[in-house]
């Protein structure tokens, strides 16, 4: 990892020093153990700010558009996705973002650990190992015992578009995509149901879901709109699912399981247990997956005369 | 305990009138439904009051009558969101809630032995039309020395109260000014932006106040041309507009610095203004 | 003063029956939230702190203000004040001084708020001294200590298996009746009760002079780049003890509606957006600037002290970890452009 | 005219049982056409429809669905002209990916299958639609009233 980052200064270094980008956009290290925090560093001799870990989690593609000017972006997987959305959907004009991509292993989830020995007070990372120092105690962690959910299920951990590119290609193990999915739909409706009921009523709506993810980029949203108004001021199970089915639907097609929502999610909510249905069904049906490339027109920007019928009305 | 101050009054529509000729902007005449609920709403001129359109939701408004004209209140309003368009298209007769009187109003003893220039652009002119009608009230229009009104929309159309402003033409009481932004057929008094006809009407500060409420551009330019004419700011007033939802100097959204509109404003001399943050 | 946890337990389930007795609860998940409960076994021990704080319960996220039925052209109002008399058991001292400084919100020198008042003025409070204290715990930095009772009409001291009593209010002794007798501390119980009262957290900013710094900083260059990493949800806004913002809306079907108050926040750009589409902080620069304008300067004039209680919520629930410790570090480094 | 000369079988609503409130949005050009040529033809079908006309089955917000569920519907019905047909070329086909989508969801999320339900009709199919209309019917009354996954608590019903 330590070459990785020095590769990733020294990129920025130099495209600051040459005037070629006004902004690079990438981590720093948080207040907190196990967290980064985004950055923005506007100068040479501020990139030793910079760093490259497995905490940094934030996807920083929801920040290029509202930055202004010529910026550069450290990319994971996941967040040149978005990257490609956002250029598909003319938010971005690929011409004025220089993509320094980072092959990800993936990372961590902060609160499997906090849940196992308070909150931390310490901790580091080599190797692979992560050891934690809790308020309840002290543990060390294999890497990939603690990666976060969307990383464990990550089919595109390579930047797929990209001007430079870090660290060494990942390969992708080739187990059956959205397993979760499948294991999901194969339970009773009243099992789901009970499930999607306990998660929604964990839900706040602090909006923070939609504030972290870069396709939840309108200027108003459905929650906000006032005539007509979809939904009431009311926090209870019914609406907040109402919030994030809404949320669902205008990101399928378009969602590239990034995960920033669901680590976004101060209450813990698994929002990405819908994200993903609706990905897998995008896959399944129409065999497109957001993101993954510049030229392949978004599932639901397209159709064809065969696509499938089986959810009209049995007569 | 005290009265709860989120439950409005019921207050009858009586009239609904269409004040503009673009319709954008209608007049509502609201009725007390009986003499308590008058008694307990004392009002001066710049108050505001929070209007329900049920179904709808509730917004604050200025109150355009003075406390002169008794049993009724009346509100101007434009078409913009949710509640006006309600009451836009509400029937004569319906019942609207009202909560308040809110907020500061102008300060009418400070006016005292003192001249007043009212300087009003388009529809921001609700509450000045309460002052004016307050001052020039038989009772009390001995307590003022001069009283002028300044007052200009984009065309004739679009002025507030035009039979009130015809009467005010031939009233010894009032000096009335109007204008509009470009010359059209019929219009026989001035022509030309507030800023240039303040100067050429050119009212003395001297013992004077200065009122001026209007669009932020309005304001921005009669400004400098009331310091020109030797208005301290201490003796400028006007009026702030903020998004408010309770009234009450809670919900926050109206905080500007350590004020609250709602409570602690809308009325401001530009003094005060100065101290706070220009977020408004 | 001590009383064995066995017997404030029975005492508290005597109390459950005539209040609704509100406390710390943990989920599956191991989440700690104030939840209603019948017993006081359910209540989590040697918690941290809860999840969200305790504020909705005077201040709840979503609450039926009044409702209306309308007929014809007329309609009938009615309030929707609904009060239960309430014991909230298990509030950490710093959601506890935020009470107090929440009470000087919903009452000004002109109106009374009478939904937060009416729940207030029949809620008894009973505090809990912190036995642990988390990393982003700062309450030592902003005036008081995880032992402080200030805000508890009754405070505890968790001794492991008895509570030190501590009666401090009218509505505090009122309820204490029921206790049985309270026994002498051993002198055990008392080192540990100094201890945890001397305890001070470890984490610590420094707010002494922030104030007055904030005074002349509005249009310091600081917010420019402060707040580009923010996102701009609520979830510091509603994990914050002490943040009283809400909204009012309608929530209507056919011809029956009600007027209902709802948690809002500085973060979300609607929350000043006129209906013109004039917004007068239309930046996120300008909302995060009122965020800590209102909690550091503008709230110390109008009631007299910092409205944060250093609990450290919105540091575990901000998604982009902007920390509001080096926010005001960050105010008391940068140098005051002199004019 | 006779009513035993009329060629229709009369459709014979049982009172005393549970009658569901469906939320019909149909396609003006076909959908909308057919349900008003199953009227001029006099063909009976329940009367559980609330008819709300779209100019096209692929204006529909997936939000109406949801908000027609949380609003108390107990049922949805989304009709448009069949695929091929569409008065603006692509609609449909384009409603048509949307509304698998949707459909897929919400079963995930646990809302009965039958409460939402999708078909295509012609301006000519009067027939078929009173059939469409039948069918759904039959099935949201077996599911009985709306169990509301969306259906949220009343605001206006305060105080009852």
């Amino acid at each position: 990892m330590n070459n990785i980052i020095n590769d990733i200064r020294e990129t920025a270094r130099q495209l600051l020093a040459d005037g070629k980008v006004d902004v690079v956009i990438g981590y720093e290290k948080g207040s907190l153990p196990l967290k980064a925090t985004p950055c923005f560093v506007r100068s040479a001799q501020e990139v030793d700010r910079l760093i490259w870990d497995e905490t940094c989690e934030n996807n920083l593609a929801s920040f290029v558009a509202n930055t202004p000017g010529k910026k550069a972006i450290i990319a994971k997987g996941c967040d040149s996705r978005s990257l490609v959305v956002l250029i598909q959907e003319n938010q971005l004009l690929r011409d004025d973002v220089y993509i320094i991509g980072v092959s990800c292993p993936g990372v961590v989830n902060k609160r499997k650990i906090e849940a196992e020995i308070g909150e931390i007070l310490e901790a580091t990372i080599a190797e692979g190992t992560i050891s934690v120092k809790g308020m309840e105690g002290s543990k060390e962690y294999s890497f990939a015992d603690v990666k976060d959910a969307t990383c464990q299920t990550c089919r595109y951990p390579n930047p797929v578009i990209e001007d430079i590119h870090m660290g060494v290609t990942i390969e992708v193990s080739q187990s059956t995509p959205f397993a979760d999915v499948i294991e999901m739909e194969n339970k009773p409706d009243s099992e789901r149901q009970a499930y999607f009921n306990q998660q929604m009523s964990k839900c706040i709506r602090c909006y923070a879901c939609r504030n972290a993810c870069p396709m939840c980029y309108c200027p108003e949203c459905f929650v906000d709109c006032n005539s007509p108004k979809w939904l009431t001021g009311g926090v209870n199970r019914a609406e907040n699912l109402m919030f994030q089915a809404g949320r669902v639907l205008h990101l399928a097609g378009r969602c590239v399981d990034c995960g920033a929502c669901a680590r976004a999610c101060p209450q813990d909510v698994d929002i990405r247990a819908m994200n993903r249905k609706s990905a897998k069904d995008v896959l399944v049906m129409y065999h497109h997956e957001a993101g993954i490339s510049e030229t392949i027109k978004p599932a639901l920007n397209e159709f064809s005369a065969d696509d499938p019928e089986a959810f009209l009305v049995k007569e | 305990m005290e009265q709860n101050p989120y439950l409005p009054i019921k207050m009858r529509l009586i009239k609904n009138l269409v004040e503009t000729e673009d319709r954008n902007i209608n007049t509502f005449t609201l009725e007390f439904l009986n003499k308590q609920d008058e008694e307990n709403f004392k009002y001066l001129p710049g108050q505001f009051a929070e209007i329900s359109a049920f179904g709808h939701g509730e917004a604050p408004f200025g109150i355009a009558t003075s406390p002169t004209e008794p049993g009724i209140l009346k509100f101007s309003v434009a078409k913009v969101g949710c509640v006006s368009n309600a009451l836009h298209l509400m029937e004569e007769g319906t019942m609207v809630g009202v909560r308040g009187p809110m907020g500061n109003s102008y300060p009418i003893e400070d006016f005292k032995g003192k001249n007043v220039v009212i300087i009003g652009g388009g529809f921001a002119f609700t509450t000045l039309r309460s002052l004016a009608v307050y001052m020039m009230d038989e009772k009390h229009r001995a307590d003022y020395g001069d009283i002028t009104v300044i007052y200009g929309a984009r065309n004739p159309g679009l002025l507030l109260y035009k039979d009130e402003l015809a009467e005010w033409e031939t009233n010894p009481n009032i000096n009335l000014v109007t204008t509009i932004d470009k010359e059209c057929d019929g219009w026989c008094q001035r022509v030309g932006f507030i800023p240039t006809i303040t100067e050429q009407v050119a009212p003395s500060s001297v013992n004077s106040y200065a009122v001026v409420c209007g669009p932020p551009v309005m304001i921005k330019y009669t400004l400098p041309v009331l310091e020109k004419l030797n208005f301290p700011p201490e003796r400028i007033i006007t009026s702030l507009e903020m998004r408010m939802k309770c009234g009450l100097g809670i919900c926050g959204r109206c905080n500007i610095g350590t004020e609250y509109v709602c409570k602690d404003g809308p009325v401001f001399t530009m003094a005060q203004l100065k101290e706070l943050p220009s977020e408004y | 003063m001590k009383i064995s946890k066995e017997k404030f337990g029975q005492s508290f389930d005597a109390l459950a029956a005539e209040y609704k007795t509100i406390a710390p609860v943990s989920d599956a998940a191991g989440v700690v939230n104030y939840e209603a409960v019948e017993s006081f076994s359910e209540v989590k021990q040697n918690y941290l702190n809860s999840k969200l704080p305790p504020k909705s319960f005077f201040f709840p996220q979503h609450e039926k203000l009044l409702s209306y039925v309308k007929e014809g052209k007329d309609v009938t109002v009615k309030n929707e004040l609904k009060v239960e008399k309430t014991i909230l058991f298990g509030v950490r001292p710093c959601d506890a001084k935020a009470f107090l400084l929440l009470d000087t919100v919903f009452k000004n020198d002109m109106f009374t708020d009478p939904y937060y008042f009416e729940r207030r003025d029949n809620t008894v409070v009973i505090g809990v001294a912190c036995n642990k204290i988390a990393p982003t715990c700062f309450c030592s930095s902003m005036g008081f200590s995880p032992a402080s009772s200030a805000g508890a009409d009754i405070f505890l001291i968790d001794l492991g298996d008895s509570y030190q009593v501590e009666i401090l209010t009218e509505k505090g002794k009122a309820l204490a009746a029921v206790f049985p007798e309270l026994v002498e501390l051993t002198v055990e119980d008392q080192t540990l009760v100094d201890t945890i009262k001397s305890a001070q957290t470890t984490s610590q900013v420094d707010v002494s002079t922030i104030t007055s710094k904030l005074e002349k900083f509005f249009d310091h260059s600081y917010w420019d780049t402060l707040q580009e990493k923010c996102i701009g949800c609520n979830s510091c806004t509603f994990s914050c003890p002490t943040c009283h913002c809400f909204d009012i809306s309608e929530e209507v079907r056919n011809n029956k509606g009600s007027r209902v108050r709802t948690w809002d926040g500085c973060m979300a750009p609607l929350f000043t957006l006129h209906a013109s589409g004039h917004n007068p902080r239309d930046k996120k620069k300008s909302r995060w600037r009122q965020r800590m304008m209102h909690k550091f300067n503008y709230f110390v004039h109008n009631s007299g002290d910092i409205s944060c209680v250093g609990c450290g919520r919105c540091i575990k629930s901000c998604p982009v970890n902007l920390d509001i410790r080096q926010v005001i570090d960050g105010v008391n480094k940068a140098e005051l452009v002199v004019n | 005219m006779i009513m035993g000369e009329c060629q229709v079988k009369v459709y014979q609503p049982d009172t005393s049982a549970f009658k569901p409130k469906i939320a019909a949005f149909l396609c003006n050009w076909c959908s909308y056409a057919g349900a008003d040529l199953a009227g001029v033809g006099r063909i009976q079908y329940p009367a559980t429809i609330r008819t709300i006309r779209v100019p096209c089955s692929g204006r529909i917000n997936p939000l109406y669905i949801l908000k027609a569920m949380a609003n108390g519907a107990d049922g949805v019905l989304i009709s448009g002209c069949h695929p091929g047909d569409c008065h603006y070329i692509s609609g449909n086909y384009v409603a048509r990916r949307k509304f698998a989508l949707i459909q897929s969801l919400l079963k995930h999320v646990g809302l009965e299958d039958d409460r939402v339900s999708y078909s295509w009709v012609s301006a000519a199919e009067g027939g078929r639609f009173a059939e469409v209309v039948k069918g759904v019917t039959e099935r949201v009354t077996a599911l009985g009233p709306n169990k509301g996954v969306f259906k949220v608590d009343d605001g206006g019903a305060a105080g009852e």
